[in-house]
């Protein structure tokens, strides 16, 4: 590994040192889609950081199950299967908006993708309403007793992560409806982008919280 | 470097009249704006940075005068000069200061000063979620010293184990305060992480392939990985255990199916990548500061950025050797300590390779060379003291002595403190177009050696003496009186150092040597430009052709032209090559960040005394964000480019 | 080196392996330390010299070959030594492990509470279990088995002499176990910080042979004698009318609360207030009167007794043996 | 609208910050040598506003454990610890009368549960007197005062570590005191 050229021997120098343009950049895109485009690396960033944040939850519930003999501890019923499942099922189905939304968003098709985005956001909102539903379905107060807090726990981080992708998508359909700007078509992409990864990571913790008290 | 061959509009020289003219242009757009206003708006990465150093060694002197509080009242036996709840309160604050309030804001600011520069590049990626990380981390500290001041500062150790943190044990809003601290400065720790990783991902001059990073930055993107994984596990346990105290929940409550030692483990997962995050930038600024003072590129950069990265990874597995005397099973805890083990090698290596540098180099040892030697001195005392606590057995007799503090003090001043002042011997010419006078900084640099030295071995010590940690006096008879007033006499030596330092960098910012664009020859593209660097950095983007960008070629640099100049664009590039791929317009200087920051702020603080502030804080956090994700008024004459994927 | 109260000051099988351990791995360090300054020490110097010889740093190709082989030497070198470092700490881990085939260990259950200990020993006949406060007495040669129970916060049990230290958690049953090879009096403190008065929470370790060890067991389990001098008779009345009774225990009268330590014998006991105090009549009044200006925090309330009461509270106290 | 200097605006600003942080400290201060004032004349303490001719004088004794979050955790530990619950099962009530409902027999204001205490009260409350200071008899005051939701929110203890037998007294409801004789179960409407 041998140095281009000679290391200046002494201290530097006073004078800035010139740069002599050699390429031209004028024409290269301002708008451009996936990980090309810089807020795609930012919302895998956040993603890490959220998943981590689950992950959390979901080791302290794994813990938590170790400490007790029956899980969920005795006189405390199962949670209910009905709510969460149909909750699952609407929050899958709002993919479909979402991947047809970032379509015709590489389309520059502004009618196809503002139709999409409030379909998207519809669906998103009955997942909330679901969601919150399904607090109750818990059949335990987050108070009773440490499975019941980690339960919540792991619902209610999974919760804040739909509710930030819901007013998300909620804001991106208001802009695309009333100023409709260039640039934003590549952040509608990248939107529907956090939504897959939001709703796949649900399913883990759908399964530790709805089907591990059965199966354990 | 294969750059896309693009019609050259114009290749002529180039002369200083359309510099000159580009300069004016260019500093028209991206300075700040005038007065106040333009302090809450900036969204420059230089000044948000800037205030951000400023602030955290703000910190780091109130928790240096907190420790001198501290050596006061142990200096003799059975002193009454603090009592027990005042200086429970003092090393809590000590404590979370330096770990969560000075070290990792201080690492990550450092970075987001130079690795915009050193890689080429205007500014950050996020700008305005930049700005955002910093109020969020202003808001923890004051709310963390607002509490100190009135008597109602944390008391239960910045480990905060339950259940002396828990509801029954820690009466009062304390806990609750810290808890909530540390969601403020996890928040600004994971933005400015982001921000690391995504401007060194996708704002690469051209030509800086992966293979051509600069050290320091690959130190810098390892340690914003680490965060993003370990930050949100304090976050969660720290929420965990606020809602403990607030609401009821039972997890760390073992009456009800919690255990205490849930959090010990949430906690430790974090707590332990946290030093290694506070120690790799650490690595960093010795790998720069080796390189321009020994006049050659660092020997082995492969072998340091693989140990780098192989730091990062290892030190996620080692989080039990801090819970040896706790009633976990024996040969889980063997493992831990070959793990513990195993990580010395990497670091062996690094070490290695400067030391190897040095002696193939032509080293001059100015102040910042002598923080790096000071750095390897210590640090290896450090390390090696570390073997004493991971082996499980020694460790049954040493952990929770004052063997620790020893321990600690001698990996983090000698790891990250002596780095970071050499960097800031080494740095300051850059930051402020002066230069800092060498005798003051070689009597600074030994006066400090001399002081951590004296404070710090006597602790290793007392340690093996048998004198618990965190205890607020002792008895006569122990025989530990000594060893403390040394101690003792050693806080008054490094805060004499501490005190030159800042005479040194009063003089030097007052009437210092005017320094010029690159006082050491260094290497990496930050001495390319004037100091202090323009608000924009770079007139047009350079061009690296390789590993050490400003020694391959003494001439003028290649560059790229075609950047808007009445707009702030930025040149982004692939990932893997760095080759020119799109322009991206950053925002305007904007209130927003400040408005969200004081909006986190209500949240969380409310939700210190009521669930419902986080409710409605999370309201107005919502509407914060959406003036914030609003587009601006598009400007005339805008034409974007767009290229639809096939 | 038997540095008092250190970790180097032995008086038990584990404590004597760790100290192994522990001038071994400083042996090691002080070697592996001195060899790197050395290595700093001469590239400083060859490096330095070089400087004002040549223009341009070395970095000709087999100058790099040669510290590429330097560092791999050095960075096998230690592996081998973090090997060597691993097996030894396995070795010794497994060699201060509780012995499987301890014959009739004693046992003893250690309760920590905020800022005093309890000790019950737990005899086989469980009608000779006796509990004590901040003192623990441990026949020589024979193991004692230690479980460890806390119903507040986190303490931990050391006693450097004899082994390392182990968490008392609440919700968790932590054991370790101690032997004493020779006798002496040993001061162990609580080493997991625990509130307001950590530093102030420590406890006696007398190990005697076992002929004394029983002798003062089983003046241990009698019960308190009533006082028959008239100033010690008006010290129990004292005791039993004012605020002492609501939160001690002196078998063999009324006072049975446990909220506080134990007192039937408290005369004799070298130390008051968890080691803190010598047990004095003088120190036994002044914390009497006032505990928060000896131990601020303590849960003990100033009680502003008369000097009279006082005085025959004191006599009363001394005659608990 | 009056335009505000910058100046008077910074100084009021921190004459705020300084009264709230200062509300603050109080409220979280650990007091451990309060020598307390002297426990109030049991005698002055009436249990009824009630009273013929002019009303006697205010007590001049204040509790200096009110809203004091040390003191009433302390409170609460002397509470469990003393075996209140025996009688009153943290407040729930058994033999003795329940703490944690809005009826109090003899006076809710902190001389008089300190008076109860001393004295003792018909139908089994044992006397106290000499046999806790006064210091401590304050936090027990304090301590029963927040189990109704008397004292402020914030220095109210939160859940304790062991099984949750009810709502801690911080999520406790504010239940306005009302004078009612004693033992007389009231008829199944007035029930609150």
């Amino acid at each position: 590994m041998t140095v281009v050229g000679e290391i200046p021997i002494e201290t530097g120098r006073e004078a800035e040192r010139p740069l002599r343009p050699v390429v031209n950049a004028s024409d290269l895109p301002s708008v451009v889609y996936g990980s090309r485009v810089v807020t795609w690396w930012g919302t895998v960033g956040f993603m890490l950081a959220e998943a981590a944040t689950l992950s959390a939850c979901l080791v302290a519930y794994y813990y938590v199950l170790r400490n007790y003999e029956s899980w969920p501890p005795l006189r405390t019923p199962p949670p209910d299967l009905f709510v969460p499942t149909i909750s699952l099922v609407v929050l899958i189905l709002s993919l479909v908006p979402c991947y047809l939304f970032a379509r015709a968003a590489k389309r520059l098709d502004k009618p196809a993708t503002v139709r999409w985005m409030w379909a998207a956001v519809v669906m998103m909102l009955i997942a909330t309403g679901l969601r919150l539903m399904e607090f109750s379905s818990l059949n335990v107060r987050w108070d009773a007793n440490a499975y019941a807090s980690v339960a919540w726990a792991v619902v209610f981080a999974h919760f804040t992560l739909l509710l930030a992708d819901t007013l998300e998508t909620l804001l991106f359909a208001v802009v695309m409806q009333t100023r409709e700007p260039t640039r934003y078509y590549s952040g509608v992409a990248e939107d529907a982008f956090y939504s897959y990864f939001m709703v796949a990571v649900w399913i883990p913790c759908y399964v530790t919280v709805y089907l591990v008290p059965r199966w354990v | 470097m294969s750059a896309r061959p693009l019609p050259a509009e114009h290749t002529g020289e180039s002369d200083p009249k359309s510099i000159e003219s580009v300069h004016g242009r260019l500093e028209h757009v991206w300075r700040n704006g005038p007065g106040l206003w333009g302090w809450l708006t900036s969204v420059n990465h230089k000044s948000i940075a800037l205030r951000s150093i400023i602030t955290a060694f703000a910190f780091f002197a109130l928790a240096g005068v907190e420790a001198a509080l501290m050596r006061a009242q142990l200096a003799r036996p059975e002193s009454s000069l603090i009592g027990p709840d005042r200086y429970n309160q003092l090393f809590t604050v000590h404590g979370s200061t330096m770990m969560f309030l000075f070290a990792v804001p201080m690492v990550q600011s450092v970075a987001l000063y130079f690795v915009p520069i050193m890689i080429g590049t205007r500014n950050v990626a996020f700008p305005r979620l930049n700005a955002f990380g910093y109020w969020v981390y202003l808001i923890g500290g004051v709310l963390l010293y607002a509490a100190l001041f009135t008597n109602t500062g944390p008391d239960q150790g910045w480990f905060s184990y339950v259940p002396l943190a828990g509801p029954e044990f820690s009466p009062g809003k304390r806990v609750d305060i810290w808890a909530q601290m540390i969601t403020f400065t996890e928040i600004a720790a994971i933005v400015a992480a982001i921000e690391v990783i995504v401007t060194v991902f996708k704002q690469r001059a051209p030509g800086m392939s992966l293979n051509r990073v600069p050290l320091f930055v690959w130190a810098m993107v390892v340690m914003s990985f680490m965060v993003l994984v370990a930050m949100p596990y304090v976050a969660t346990a720290s929420m965990m255990l606020a809602m403990d105290r607030l609401i009821a929940t039972q997890f760390f409550n073992y009456a009800e199916g919690g255990d205490a030692l849930l959090w010990q483990h949430l906690f430790w997962f974090f707590a332990h990548p946290e030093v290694y995050i506070i120690f790799i930038p650490g690595l960093g600024m010795v790998s720069s500061i080796v390189a321009t003072f020994s006049r050659r590129p660092v020997f082995g950069y492969t072998a340091i950025v693989l140990s780098t990265v192989s730091i990062g990874f290892l030190s996620f597995g080692l989080w039990v050797h801090h819970m040896f005397a706790t009633p976990l099973p024996q040969t889980g805890q063997s493992f831990f300590t070959a793990a513990s083990a195993m990580i010395a090698i990497p670091t062996g290596v690094t070490i290695f390779c400067w030391i190897a540098t040095i002696w193939s180099g032509r080293p001059r040892f100015d102040t910042p060379m002598l923080y790096v030697v000071g750095f390897i001195a210590l640090f290896t005392i450090g390390g090696l003291s570390g073997l004493f606590l991971s082996a499980v057995p020694v460790d049954l007799q040493l952990t929770d002595t004052f063997f620790l503090p020893g321990h600690i003090h001698y990996v983090l001043l000698g790891g990250m403190v002596f780095p970071l002042f050499g960097a800031l011997h080494y740095w300051f010419p850059k930051v402020t177009g002066r230069m800092m006078s060498e005798r003051l900084g070689k009597v600074s640099f030994w006066l400090l050696f001399v002081g951590v030295n004296v404070t710090f071995f006597p602790q290793l010590l007392l340690g093996a003496a048998g004198m618990p940690r965190r205890v607020y006096t002792y008895l006569a008879d122990t025989g530990w009186g000594g060893l403390n007033l040394t101690s003792s006499i050693g806080a008054g030596l490094l805060a004499v150092g501490l005190l030159v330092l800042v005479v040194n960098i009063a003089r030097s910012l007052a009437a210092g040597p005017p320094a010029g664009a690159d006082p050491w020859g260094g290497e990496t593209l930050e001495w390319a430009v004037s100091s202090p660097a323009p608000d924009y950095n770079f007139a047009y983007i350079p061009i690296v052709h390789g590993r050490s960008a400003l020694w391959a070629d003494t001439g003028d640099l290649d560059a790229v032209s075609g950047l808007r100049e009445d707009r702030r664009e930025v040149l982004q590039t692939t990932m893997l090559d760095a080759e020119p791929d799109s322009r991206h317009e950053h925002p305007d200087p904007t209130i927003v960040p400040l408005l969200a920051a004081l909006a986190t702020g209500v949240t969380l603080i409310w939700g210190i005394f009521d669930p419902i502030g986080f409710a409605v804080g999370g309201a107005l956090t919502f509407l914060a964000l959406g003036a914030w994700g609003w587009p601006q008024k598009t400007k005339p004459n805008t034409h974007e480019i767009v290229e639809v994927p096939k | 080196m038997t540095w008092a109260g250190s970790i180097f000051d032995t008086a038990g099988g584990p404590a004597e392996r760790i100290a192994r351990l522990t001038w071994f791995l400083i042996i090691v360090s002080v070697v592996t330390y001195l060899l790197l300054l050395v290595a700093t020490g001469i590239a400083m110097r060859r490096a330095r010299a070089r400087r004002l010889r040549e223009q341009l740093a070395d970095t000709g190709p087999d100058t790099e070959s040669r510290l590429t082989r330097n560092i791999s030497i050095a960075a096998i070198a230690t592996t081998l030594i973090l090997l060597v470092y691993v097996t030894a700490t396995a070795r010794t881990g497994k060699a201060i492990a509780w012995p499987v085939n301890a014959r009739q260990p004693l046992t003893i259950e250690v309760t920590g509470h905020q800022w005093w200990w309890q000790f019950r020993y737990r005899d086989s006949v469980p009608s000779n279990w006796l509990t004590t406060s901040n003192e623990l007495h441990i026949p020589v040669g024979r193991p004692v088995r230690v479980i460890l129970l806390s119903n507040d916060v986190i303490h931990s049990f050391w006693i450097p002499e004899l082994h390392g230290k182990q968490d008392l958690i609440p919700g968790h049953r932590n054991t370790t176990w101690i032997q004493a090879d020779r006798p002496g009096v040993w001061k162990a403190r609580c080493a997991e910080f625990c509130g307001h008065q950590h530093a102030k929470m420590a406890f006696d370790v007398v190990a005697e042979s076992p002929a004394r060890f029983n002798q003062w067991y089983v003046s241990q389990l009698t019960s308190a004698q009533p006082p028959t001098d008239s100033s010690a008779r008006r010290g129990h009345d004292v005791f039993m009318q004012r605020t002492c009774i609501m939160c001690h225990t002196i078998s063999g009268t009324q006072a049975g609360s446990s909220v506080g330590p134990e007192l039937t014998h408290i005369a004799s006991r070298p130390s008051i207030a968890a080691g803190t105090l010598r047990n004095t009549r003088e120190n036994l009044g002044r914390w009497i009167l006032n505990p928060q200006l000896i131990k601020p925090g303590v849960r003990m309330p100033p009680n502003a007794f008369p000097p009279a009461d006082m005085n025959a509270l004191l006599d009363y106290l001394e005659t608990l043996k | 609208m009056r335009t505000i200097s910058f100046g008077q605006l910074w100084r009021r600003a921190v004459a705020v910050a300084a009264l709230a942080l200062g509300l603050a400290c109080k409220r979280e201060e650990r007091r451990f040598n309060a020598t307390s004032p002297s426990a109030p004349a049991y005698a002055a303490v009436t249990l009824d506003t009630l009273q013929p001719g002019v009303p006697s004088p205010e007590l001049s004794v204040k509790s200096p454990s009110e809203g004091n979050a040390y003191d009433i955790s302390q409170g609460k530990q002397l509470f469990e610890q003393w075996n209140c619950s025996g009688c009153h099962s943290h407040g729930g009530g058994g033999m003795g009368p329940p703490l944690m409902d809005n009826e109090w027999i003899y006076g809710s204001s902190p001389e008089n549960i300190v008076a109860t205490i001393v004295e003792g009260r018909p139908n089994g409350m044992p006397s106290f007197r000499n046999r806790i200071t006064a210091n401590q008899l304050w936090q027990l005051a304090a301590y029963v005062r927040s189990m109704s939701g008397l004292e402020a929110k914030a220095p109210s203890p939160g859940r304790d570590d062991d099984m949750q037998y009810k709502v801690d007294e911080q999520r406790t409801p504010i239940r306005t005191p009302r004078a009612s004789s004693s033992r007389n179960v009231p008829a199944k409407s007035e029930r609150p």
